[in-house]
């Protein structure tokens, strides 16, 4: 079993996942951030219990709910913040917003707004630790609906056919934007279709962190022993609506929203903690105010950053080239 | 507009926004043909992204207004195929960017078919989607890149600025026996104007003079027809008289429309939401000068999009895309008679 | 079972096919057609067996390998064999090639050069058959090659999700152009991957003409009861190389083409023909020289035929429009 | 060619086809650089569908020269992500007519991810593909769409048309920590010319001046650089100079040698294989007439591809793109100063 210092640092993490996205809420409907929210509440076990399984050279790719991803593998709090803020001080500069980023000191290979075009991607980081031999494994996150998204299917034949370290970590939230996925797949378990590429999948509680931990430990090792790729199907909800605006009702029943805040993964581990007297509840409340206590902190400073300058430079689409001509 | 197009029409006019607009183009075609119907991403049960296809769900039922998986290549294939067995579908791809994802079943099938199949069969599908640059919008989800489907031929491209325009050219387009590809304005949408009722088309391939002038001719399309408008206020203030052609067509392009307005002003520019390399603004410099050479007064000059891909914050946007004060100082240069710098 | 007749029918279908690119060759070898061949000699049974399943309203969609669908499904010989020559009088003015055709009046969707266009284009010809009422199937032929191909896995799932009338048809010929299939799917039989769409894989013998004709009548008839998509791998081999000039050594086994060549789908039914006493050896003969003089006498037309003009014709790639505006 | 360009190599040269000197940049780099590898639908065992690839497989073992399925977006995918990662991929694409299939992958992700990233990240990835039209092609194997990809920003694009260019333009390719585009010319593949042993790299973004002249610029690039050059012998004959200028880089463009080329000879023409409509001609039209517009004694003519797909009989390829003819009779209209008709 996991220690509960393992178990309070997820517990933890969780938290600040879902202060950010609160945070970020706030934040959109002052018009203090660009572009749209895509709330990670509501799945934080997932996002956390695969990112702590990991090894801090693991790499990770994610998609345009990606905030909790990134927070999860080691994204640092304020440059995020800038970054959604539009700030020159954000991951990518203001230049690609929370959708937009990538930094591999800590393992992130990026986002995008591309459903499903981050999973070649992820993909491709895996065959590069097979040609070096380095052993590293890589996350490829996805959505249910980035299943029926072609590039999705082409990259994992890849990953069967070449036993590739990947692990693919489908957060089946029920809904792409407003389709159900029982209206866009004819199947009840997405996992079924790894069947088909040579690989395992699983469908397991996506809101159960240690479940989630537990599977994904497996599978990296897994994947670093040159056991090739494994999928997972991770059953959870989002909260909120699908973008900030969307009061996520038009296409959800209330009483299915509420059955699943129900299941919040927070609660889950809290009150297990609490029940195995591993953590009092005063503790949780000071460990949660630290946490929103901490944002408030980081929002005020990305606030009061910098934006960039009104001008554009040519030169930012090309990395500088290092190549000399004889 | 300071000076709308006069419509060629008789009927009732209603006032609405472009958005309701092309509804109405779809509504109106659906209820004549039984051929006609719509699918793609949240168009049903939510009514479309942009609220487009609110509505039709309720009015045709779960038959001819489809929610689809996330697949977008896969959708105008289905396109294709059902315009091949005799359907009309109209497809919505959630905005422009996404239109790289199909791009082989729009170029290389739906754009060729008619050609290489002898003229045996043609693939009269719509696609519909949204472009526009904006701030929050960022690199893959807020790109113009109408331009780039002009090199593809086979296709025919629209982009409706006015109401009237994306109901008539919506409703053409339907009708149309060829592959349309539909650019909508996010800067657009929410503007309202008068939309005549009933059946109400125009014609693909024709531009409309949106303001007279004779200083200089403006080429525009989609969005920046709202900037190319402020900024001939502006120069009217300063004794530049400026007339206004606004493209609708990429595909055909309304050749005549553009040169005969030259012919007469002698000095043009083209603006453009799109980057200028290899765009809009390139093939209508091109077209002008090649035809135009020796009554033009100066180069044609493009104002579009810096080349750089669309950016997430606001300054950076604003840098990017052409404003009021850029074409301003393009026209003032011009008509100057001094290089552009 | 299949009365004679119907039998002996596929069987000079077969020999149509396979005397057709042979001719083709010979013309390939001399120049006077132009492009590529892609012979279908050694795949005979599976257009013949599908299209003989299918009646005349039923549509079929096919690939670069496409001359065996063409002909099973009523191509014309005579516009045919222009086309591949490039002549005014081929199916498609000689603008096509063999690769590029489409001709409703005998339903044929279209081919194409790009592996796996198709699929998703016959699947859409299945949904207009669906949303009209109106009860033809359609069968979507594709390689093994195709089915990595994103496109394709979308298309399968949208026939899955929506009950589309479609047979995808996959002749597994071991290879896509030289690239074995071991290489590139990771599981012994892609039907398999049916499953994940929510239809039927099946994986048959696909020299066996008969059961081809079989399994096709069975999926039709599911389809045009609303049962939905089948899919069939039938196995089966190219004899010869994937292009003409392509020996088809360089990747394959001398014992695996000979070893297929002794399955040929047309001494198969020939010979059961012969042992049931429902065929002489004689008739044999003669209905083959028959199809061969047919092909003869095709082609001298063809090549007697005019070629296009040497000018273009911008009109010629748009439809007429008859739309009016008032 | 008439009048190759000089060398600006002191050590050996060996007489080779071009395909064999892109064979000799992978092979040379391949053995420098462990991070370099590369796949692509049958580049191992059969090395290549035209030869480029050939025994590398034998050479640099099975896993780092690796046959793929049919997946094109996929292997465009996997190249951006093995890049990331610290490996330099080069992937075939067979030919050009797929680019569209992995469009998103090349427009979106791999060219614009070093600017989303706000510089953090950089793709050095190379995609080989070959393009020409020509009978028998037809219009799914033998477009030119080159000119397209030109308005995506982030790309490189490269067009080698001699032998040594080949191997010199592929070699910095592989090299550049951008994603480069190279597009080989079916036409030229089989040409042969001399090329430098050793290491030898050719700066991306210089275009070659191949022929000297004083009365008319040609600018082109690809195949196309045969018929101009014919042409120009031609022309020549007739008493008409022509300059010839081979892009050689389509982006980051050589404006500065096109720019100089003809503010001495005062006409322009730019011949290209692809389509004219919204292509390369269109380009670099509008981009000398923009900046030499009072120096041009006539329009910058372009000789491009018609506006149809490529097709697949002989006269009618022959009709669809340029021929010497075409050229030649274009340079006259043009330096006898009347309007091209
Ligand atoms: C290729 C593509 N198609 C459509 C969209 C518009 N869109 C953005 S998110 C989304 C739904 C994604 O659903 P899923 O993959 O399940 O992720 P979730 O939002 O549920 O986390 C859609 C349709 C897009 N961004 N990209
Ligand atoms: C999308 C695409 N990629 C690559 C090619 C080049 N190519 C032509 S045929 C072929 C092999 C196809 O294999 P398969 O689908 O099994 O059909 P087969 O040739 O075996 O009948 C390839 C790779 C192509 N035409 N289209
Ligand atoms: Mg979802
Ligand atoms: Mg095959």
């Amino acid at each position: 079993m996991l220690s509960t210092a393992k178990r309070e640092e997820m517990l933890r993490m969780m938290i600040k996942l879902r202060a950010f996205e609160e945070k970020l809420e706030e934040l959109y409907q002052k018009r203090a951030m660009y572009g749209s929210t895509h709330s990670y509440r509501g799945q934080e076990a997932v996002a956390v219990g695969v990112c702590s399984a990991l090894e801090p050279r693991d790499l990770v790719a994610s998609y345009h709910r990606g905030t909790g991803h990134l927070i999860a593998k080691g994204a640092d709090l304020y440059r995020l913040m800038c970054e959604c803020m539009g700030r020159l001080e954000g991951y990518s500069k203001g230049r690609g917003g929370k959708m937009h980023m990538g930094d591999m000191s800590f393992g992130f290979l990026g986002n995008t707004g591309t459903v499903g075009a981050t999973v070649p991607i992820a993909t491709g980081a895996a065959l590069a630790a097979q040609l070096r031999g380095s052993k590293e494994v890589v996350v490829s996150f996805l959505g249910d609906g980035a299943m029926n998204q072609g590039v999705v299917h082409e990259a994992m034949n890849f990953a069967g056919i070449w036993k590739l370290p990947v692990i693919y970590v489908c957060e089946n939230n029920l809904y792409a934007m407003t389709v159900s996925v029982e209206k866009s797949i004819a199947i009840k378990h997405v996992a079924e279709r790894a069947k088909g590429y040579g690989f395992e999948g699983k469908v397991i509680d996506g809101n159960d962190v240690e479940l989630v931990y537990a599977e994904t430990l497996e599978a990296a090792e897994k994947g670093r022993a040159g056991g090739g790729a494994t999928f997972l199907e991770c059953l959870t909800y989002r909260w909120d609506g699908h973008f900030g605006g969307d009061p996520g009702t038009g296409y959800r029943r209330k009483e299915e929203i509420e059955e699943w805040k129900r299941r919040c993964p927070i609660k889950r581990l809290k009150e297990k903690l609490i029940a195995e007297k591993n953590l009092g509840a005063g503790e949780f409340d000071m460990m949660s105010a630290a946490v929103y206590s901490e944002l408030d902190e980081v929002t005020k400073r990305a606030l009061a950053s910098p934006m960039p300058a009104r001008e554009f430079d040519l030169d930012s689409i090309y990395a500088r080239s290092e190549v000399g001509h004889g | 507009m300071a000076k709308a197009e006069k419509l060629q029409v008789q009927g009732e006019m209603k006032e609405m926004r472009l958005q309701e607009a092309l509804r109405e183009a779809l509504r109106y075609e659906m209820a004549r043909d039984k051929r006609v119907f719509v699918f793609g991403e949240d168009v049903a049960l939510f009514g479309g992204a942009y609220g487009v296809t609110r509505g039709l769900l309720q009015e045709f039922g779960d038959s001819r207004v489809r929610d689809t998986p996330i697949s977008e290549a896969g959708m105008v294939g289905l396109a294709v195929g059902a315009a091949i067995n005799g359907m009309r579908p109209v497809v919505e791809i959630q905005f422009c960017d996404l239109l790289p994802l199909c791009m082989d079943q729009l170029v290389t099938h739906a754009a060729r078919y008619h050609y290489m199949t002898g003229g045996r069969i043609s693939v009269p599908i719509v696609i519909r989607n949204k472009f526009g640059t904006r701030p929050g919008g960022g690199p893959s989800h807020s790109s113009c890149n109408h331009g780039a489907f002009v090199h593809f031929p086979g296709l025919k491209i629209i982009i409706p600025t006015t109401p009237a325009d994306g109901k008539g050219l919506l409703l053409s387009a339907i009708r149309d026996p060829n592959p349309v590809l539909c650019f909508e304005s996010h800067h657009l949408y929410g503007v309202k104007g008068p939309v005549p009722e009933g059946d109400y088309t125009v014609p693909i391939g024709v531009a409309a003079v949106r303001r007279e002038g004779k200083d200089l001719t403006i080429v525009t399309c989609g969005g920046m027809i709202l900037k190319a408008d402020e900024a001939a206020v502006e120069l009217k203030s300063k004794g530049i008289d400026v007339e206004i052609v606004d493209l609708r067509s990429l595909a055909p392009l309304d050749k005549e429309t553009i040169l005969k307005s030259v012919a007469k002003t002698k000095r043009a520019m083209v603006v453009d939401e799109g980057p200028m390399v290899g765009g809009v603004t390139s093939e209508i410099a091109a077209v002008i000068q090649e035809n135009l050479f020796s009554d033009l007064k100066g180069p044609v000059v493009r104002v579009g999009a810096q080349h750089i891909p669309p950016p997430h914050s606001p300054p950076l946007v604003e840098a990017m895309i052409p404003d009021v004060d850029r074409i301003v100082r393009a026209a003032l240069r011009l008509v100057e008679g001094k290089k552009p710098s």
